[in-house]
């Protein structure tokens, strides 16, 4: 039977300011769930703390609304737990790049297959508009009482840096766009990172819905200019092709530090890195524990019929007989 | 001469001094003697002074002595810190080339004992040397081993054909065992046993050392014949048995417990329980034809044949206790291992565990504190502390093992309370614990059955939702609810740390708040109810005493050894070992104490804790109290003499001091 | 006619509800009256509802009451939940429009609610719409007022040319407190004071608000007449007051207190704190001529005019705590100020600060617990937690502030106690404290003085090296060792969370071990001894009664009304309000209680944890509690009912549950 | 009077392994230090848990050990508090870069004037060897029971992506380079980071002190070729020069990235990036309290001859005034 979309929405009061950027961002998960047709119960979307954290609330999914910037934690060990889920996290820029920085950084080095989407609105939303870790310096959002006295984190580098094999852009009033990064996302067997452009209608005046479509500059035909553009549309190709190649590699490195660069004027969004020739975290543990995939810990049998344990621990405590 | 031997062995960290005790100790396991042993190390990878010391007898022993028979040493650090400790008619064994080193000059000697000794030789005109120590040791009536180790090392190296001189020093810890062996008249078959048996995996370096043991055996027994007056005799047992260590037993009982999931950030003393188990993390599982009874069996669609645990190392504690209840949510035990620093970066993540009714152990390894404090010595300083970890109050169990017996036993069954009631449990566990090796009748992995207490299978859920739907925090009688896991088939649920409704969606709602409260609340109550009283704690000694020992944890093994000691004297007390620490057993301990006229608290802190605890929850004060907060553990000479002390003068705080 | 009067506003969070509360609440401080006010609202930035209640009169006022005079209201939301709080012969005020809207539209109301009420009018036959409910209402006694927002509003944008009835919208507010106003027949030149006065940086809208508040007092006025019972009048009031909430009362505390360095991360409900101190970074001084010649003059090479404060938003908690130790050791009074999951990332830090003896404020505002538990609601579960806070064993002082005057001199204070023992000290305020508001006396600047215990200036280290050389941890009788700060001449120590000898090396000595715990717990027994028993406690009412109420932080306020309308009836108790948690003021709280019968506990946590703490130190045992834990603190009317409960039928367990 | 080597060292017992690349570390800041003649008093290392961590005990300095991972909030505070002290963070990698990458990261967000020295030696030393985050994924050194399952951080490429503005790397046997490297980073007004290739011969046998000499690797004359090599030697150009120039930072920015990447064969040491353009957070602190500098918050005066309190609150109390 097919899942459509009303499967994977529940009927729980959404408390987003009105027009927020959050909405666009849950619709576009919904859909990617939907089109992938992706069982509910076997999806697990986790998040820290802040307004977009409450997104696996409205998602009829295994949902787990963790601490402030420790989503990781919990998904990876649910995931390496029971390799067969789907694992998402889905969380703020404040809560995964500011407190929960460690994490993603760990995060990208361990290469597990998840789904990390964050909601980058420049500001803490739910303490009320604080800056976040990709504010720029010396800018003074109408939330602020003097203007942001710390230099922004480049979040597509540093996911380069950690070592994520999947990094994208994505812009939460183009849920089209956004949801095919997503299901890319998801389909990808590694830690892909999705940046996901969020206006916060409530406490960032900068970084606003008009801005991100030039509704501040206009051609001459009168029409706002975005600011926002498609890699894809520019011939930008994200994929590394040759492990061995050491130089496309860093050919592709530079081309994606490049491109993350950009800003103000024009701001790319789609996919700026894949590289499919990296063993995920989970091959990694196949390589010690050969049953590891069918016999992963959370589907171990641990006792008989009687409720007695069947490990069988006699060889170790022969090497401890005396 | 007493049936009984303490040997200590010293020297720099890194020399190998464990593993020569643990030669010599499995040696005398093989004998059929029972072994307690301690080990004590600075917080430093090479160089600093460790040492190990065992205690021997034919009969049980559960703790070390203040004082030593025979002390085995091959510098002069060893010498200078330990000489003090032998008794009259005890022996030395040294290397006489350290005779000329001046006290000044060995570095890694604290000020304050060198100032003390010279102070002491100075008065009776001996010189700060090694040489002025032994003779002042010697005028005491300790008798001297000179071992001329460099000769014996060049005698075995030409029979190995080894001639570099710095390869053959490995060995000198060797030579001190094999000394020691001669000296006492004991047979080297054992020895040559033991070596064997550590070596196992390099079978040509267990040959070498069982070359130069025997070839210092004959040496020593030529030289010193069987003059030294203390012996060692075979013991007679006819059970199984095993030598094993705190840290071991807790990772075995992990893997009969039906952990799956560990993760753990490097820190001593709770590292080597995560190394046991990744060094073992594939295991044997028993006739698979009982396990297809198993009512598990049916969804699980794979015939195992071996079983495994992922053992994870985490960026830091904050990631390993949230992993770990990432993987408890899949439906793995799941469980992590720390120590103090550790456990205090864990509070979000209990308390997380606790809201969402997690079933997780935390197994806590207390050490020297406060902050960093002593990395490797040993403290029992974390008992407050871990029953209120975390901001808010939510149902956790604390449950202390006292020792490396009860650490295997108690890992399996510490999960089951996790699960029977879901609950973050705490196990705590201390560094004398991890650290000491115990002769322990062989494990009985049949003992503890595993209990998942109300985990749902598919079809269970699938009856659920036929009959009005599935809610993870439906309200019951008792608070518990069903259980359902990530990624189960109509078992979709939702957690969040905010306060929440039955489904798990944030509620902030006042009456839905007071129920959740006490829903989650009243699983403390059921614990308390259910948990039988001979897992609550263990009673000792003479129950209609009116002398009482309250303790928890490590200490227990002293204080049986000293209440046997003093049974001798017709001192007879009772002793009330707390197991459950929380919820606290009130009604047992105030019923088992209620009318003793004196209460002597021993603990391995400043505070006294326990003793707080007994008397918030009871009412019962207790008058006096035995503690020590020095690193070092409890020995058996501190709680006999402090209990007599006590006894006779009353003292109210005996604070005892002893330990190098 | 009471003199008193109990009123509410309520409406969708970011709607403006706090600043009419506030404009009402200065207006009737104008008018010499005290006013308490207390605030709700939502984890959410719009939508959610969120009310405040004010209550207001002659006489001194220190809780909220569960009924309500007059309910101001513009949504259905704030009818539907609030309508029955309203006494017989109270009003509501309402808009017109509401009418028709059914419960089960209005989104943001909880099922439970709904279901309730729906089924009450049900059973009167009533409608499950605005119009159901306000009929209900009615006939139980409640007068109606309905005021026709929009059309005023339109009146009002004609005089001021403002066509546009969206951002005529945020004046609505206005309108319910100039109808209040109205009603309760009271002068309008207060509010249009207040209103002037809260718009004070925007003269414009300041404007408009007063005359939309004109307009509607005329058209309320004009419509009802004098017709509601309920009228306010004038206090009269010679003292020059300010009314304040708990956030800024810290904040000013902490200028005052000499802190010039704070860190945070934001948390509700501590950030407000910060905000204001960010917000007020540089600050006035007196008069120079007076520093002059101030001691530590000296050494400051430059004549300040200003002074200031860096306030500084952390990356997390754990850096925040961090941060504001390392300032300390460069010798300034620094403090961070957070909320239960933030506390419970500071556990190793503030071992650290104990490790290191450094003098450091955490002020620690509770909220609902556990985990992330209720963001924005009261709770005071932390107690133990704070007591308790960190593995190990080391001295930090933990005072409990009961009421917003306390929060100002008790944060000068706390920064006393810190220094002078040199220790961290956790400042425990909740969230009922931090987002009151209520009347106090100017704030005696003077009151407190500054003591920054055994600080060293460089000419002293120059003395103490002359005479042997400076030992940052030197032994001493008291366990206090003189302190140098980072960048002083002469002064250099070594700081490590290992044991460490006097100068600060890392030591595993077991001698200096021991003797360091003591030096350090002692600074807690001279704390002890030294702190005044008025510091340590309040002690309230009859002392000579043996009916007495324990309690510490926030229900100091209705604890104390209560206590006054009790007196009324002929009952008189006495009331212990622990300050100093820990060290816990044993013996001054034996003494006070030992004969009491009746010893009655009212907190707002479930275990009722102080009367644990108490009966751990002193053997008392308290057989009555008062407790609630539904997020909302306890009003007048649940400890003067409580408490009668407990005297009238014995009962051992009150839990409460008022508040929505 | 001159300040001499000796006086920047203490009489404590070093218990360091011999042979530690620590040692040579050590070396270098105190021979630093002592050819600035900075007084001691007037600095404060600081470190976090380890066997590097030791440091601050054998420096004649104010020395505070922190926590694991936690050296940088502190020195942050400290400095903050009193701009004047010279402050330094001598840690390790586990320690830095593990537990404490978090504040590894928004420490270069703000750029407060520090030098940052992390002892670089893939391993944790003091917990006995586990695999530190700079240890490669797949390698095995001896004290590892199964290859490493993490991919390694790049320091240099975090610490860009985070905005430190001096990056260098230096090589605990080469103090002669590596005292200069500190001295520039003392220098530096804003943060700096040194990334210090130290040998641990107790549990890496991999990246060895032989390793890096290429001791395996002779050339035709039978002598070691090195690995490391100084980037200064090669003409390569640190410098930030005009900040105002996108073009020179972004080619300057893809050129440390290309630098970081090479290892194996070629290691480069020295400086990789220098921007003596971006404020520093003390100057932004100073933008909104203008005396900062003169009266920071160590130095204030708090109270007057009486020990009253002189901070004067009249103006807010009036705003609070009913
Ligand atoms: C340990 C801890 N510290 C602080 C908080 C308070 N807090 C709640 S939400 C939030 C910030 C959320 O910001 P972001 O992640 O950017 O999410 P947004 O609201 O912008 O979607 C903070 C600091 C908390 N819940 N836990
Ligand atoms: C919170 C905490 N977790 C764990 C430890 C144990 N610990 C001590 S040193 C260390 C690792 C040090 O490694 P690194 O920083 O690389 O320093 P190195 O010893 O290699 O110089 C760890 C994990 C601790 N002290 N504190
Ligand atoms: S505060 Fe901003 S991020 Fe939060 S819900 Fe409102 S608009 Fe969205
Ligand atoms: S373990 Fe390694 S890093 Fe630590 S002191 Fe020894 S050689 Fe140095
Ligand atoms: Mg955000
Ligand atoms: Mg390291």
């Amino acid at each position: 039977m097919e899942l459509k979309l009303t499967d994977y929405k529940t009927p729980i009061h959404n408390d987003w300011c009105p027009g927020c950027g959050d909405f666009g961002i849950l619709s576009s998960i919904a859909i990617a769930l939907t089109e992938m047709q992706i069982p509910p119960h076997k999806v697990a979307i986790f998040s820290g703390i802040g307004c977009s954290s409450k997104t696996p609330h409205y998602l009829n999914t295994y949902g787990i609304h963790t601490l402030h910037g420790r989503a990781i934690p919990f998904a990876f060990g649910a995931k390496i737990a029971n390799p067969d889920l789907t694992v998402i996290v889905a969380t703020g820029d404040g809560d995964q790049l500011g407190i929960g920085v460690g994490h993603f950084v760990h995060a990208g080095r361990r290469n597990f297959d998840f789904t990390l989407i964050v909601y980058d609105n420049g500001v803490y939303g739910l303490t009320k508009g604080q800056a976040s870790p990709t504010l720029k310096l010396g800018i003074r959002t109408k939330s602020l009482p003097k203007p942001n006295l710390n230099e922004a984190l480049n979040p597509i580098v540093l996911a380069l840096a950690s070592g994520y094999t999947f990094i994208a852009r994505g812009y939460a009033y183009d849920t089209k766009h956004l949801k095919e990064l997503i299901k890319q996302g998801i389909e990808h067997k590694g830690s892909a990172f999705i940046d996901v452009l969020q206006p916060c209608p409530t406490y960032n005046d900068i970084n606003t819905k008009e801005w991100y479509s030039g509704e501040d500059r206009l051609n001459e035909l009168g029409k706002p200019m975005p600011r926002v553009y498609k890699l894809e549309e520019t011939g930008y190709d994200p994929e590394i092709r040759d492990p061995q190649d050491q130089d496309e590699i860093k050919k592709k490195i530079l081309e994606v530090i490049l491109k993350s660069y950009e800003w103000g004027g024009k701001i790319p969004i789609g996919v700026f890195y894949r590289n499919r020739h990296v063993s995920t975290y989970e091959e990694r543990i196949a390589s010690r524990i050969p049953d590891y995939y069918v016999n992963p810990p959370a589907k171990q049998i641990l006792y008989d019929k009687d409720y007695l344990p069947i490990a069988d621990i006699t060889r170790m405590l022969k090497e401890l007989e005396v | 001469m007493s049936k009984e031997l303490n040997w200590m062995i010293g020297g720099p960290q890194g020399s190998g001094v464990d593993s020569s005790a643990n030669i010599f100790a499995r040696a005398c396991g093989y004998a059929g003697l029972y072994v307690f042993g301690k080990r004590e190390y600075y917080s430093n990878i090479k160089g600093e002074h460790s040492y190990f010391t065992l205690r021997v007898s034919p009969d049980i022993v559960r703790s070390h002595k203040d004082t030593v028979d025979l002390l085995a040493t091959f510098d002069a650090d060893t010498l200078i810190r330990h000489g003090e400790e032998v008794v009259v008619g005890g022996g030395i064994i040294y290397d006489p080339s350290q005779i000329g080193i001046m006290f000044s000059s060995v570095p890694t000697l604290e000020k304050r004992i060198v100032r003390e000794l010279v102070e002491k030789l100075r008065l009776q005109g001996l010189e700060d040397n090694v040489k002025g120590l032994l003779e002042y040791l010697r005028n005491k009536g300790v008798r001297l081993f000179p071992i001329p180790y460099t000769e014996i090392l060049k005698g075995v190296g030409k029979e190995i054909r080894q001639t570099q001189l710095s390869l053959l020093e490995r060995m000198k810890n060797t030579l001190a065992v094999a000394s020691s062996f001669a000296l006492l008249d004991f047979e080297l078959e054992f020895l040559e046993k033991a070596i064997r048996e550590t070596f196992r995996a390099k079978a040509k370096i267990a040959e070498q050392n069982v070359i130069a043991a025997r070839k210092t055996y004959e040496h020593v027994q030529a030289t010193y014949g069987r003059t030294f007056s203390i012996k060692l005799e075979r013991g007679n047992n006819s059970e199984r048995r095993i030598l094993i260590n705190g840290n071991t037993a807790i990772a075995l009982g992990k893997i009969v417990g039906g952990y799956r999931f560990q993760t753990y950030y490097p820190i001593t003393p709770a590292a080597d329980e995560s190394l046991y188990l990744e060094a073992n993390e594939v295991f044997e599982l028993l006739t698979p034809s009982q396990i297809q009874e198993n009512p598990q069996f049916e969804e699980a669609n794979y015939l195992q044949d071996k079983g495994s645990i992922v053992v994870m190392q985490s960026e830091d504690e904050i990631a390993a206790i949230n992993m770990a209840v990432g993987a408890a949510l899949a439906g793995v035990r799941a469980s992590t291992s720390t120590s103090g620093p550790g456990f205090s970066l864990m509070m979000e993540g209990i308390g997380w565990a606790g809201m969402n009714e997690v079933p997780v152990v935390i197994t806590h390894y207390q050490r020297g504190g406060p902050s960093t404090g002593l990395p490797t010595r040993h403290d029992q300083s974390d008992l407050r502390f871990t029953i209120h970890a975390a901001h808010g109050e939510f149902p956790k169990i604390v449950y202390a093992s006292g020792d490396v017996e009860e650490c295997f036993y108690d890992a399996i069954r510490v999960m089951n309370y996790a699960e029977r009631y879901q609950v973050p449990v705490i196990h705590l566990i201390d560094k004398a614990l991890a650290n000491c090796t115990a002769t322990c009748s062989w494990f009985n992995t049949k003992a503890v059955k595993i209990d998942r207490g109300k985990l749902l299978s598919e079809k269970e859920l699938e009856e659920i939702n036929k009959n009005g739907g599935y809610k993870r925090f439906q309200f019951t009688e008792d608070g518990i609810s069903l259980r359902s896991v990530l990624g189960q088939k109509g078992g979709i649920f939702w957690n969040t740390g905010d306060e929440h409704d039955e489904i798990g969606h944030i509620s902030e709602e006042p009456v839905n708040r007071k129920l959740m409260m006490e829903k989650r609340m009243k699983k403390l109550d059921l614990a308390y109810r259910e948990i039988p009283k001979d897992e609550k704690a263990n009673l000792f000694g003479d129950l209609d005493s009116d002398l009482w020992v309250v303790s928890w944890g490590s200490p227990k093994g002293a204080i049986l050894d000293a209440m046997d000691a003093l049974k001798k004297q017709g001192i007879s007390l009772g002793f009330f070992q707390a197991k459950l620490i929380n919820p606290f057993p009130k009604d047992y301990a105030f019923e088992t104490l209620k009318k003793a006229k004196k209460i002597i608290d021993v603990e391995m802190n400043y505070s006294a804790q326990f003793s707080g605890l007994l008397r918030e929850h009871t009412g019962l004060e207790v008058r006096h109290k035995i503690v020590k907060y020095n690193g070092r553990p409890f020995s058996f000479d501190e709680i006999y003499y402090g209990i007599k002390k006590v006894l006779l003068d009353g003292d109210e705080r005996v604070v005892v001091n002893y330990g190098a």
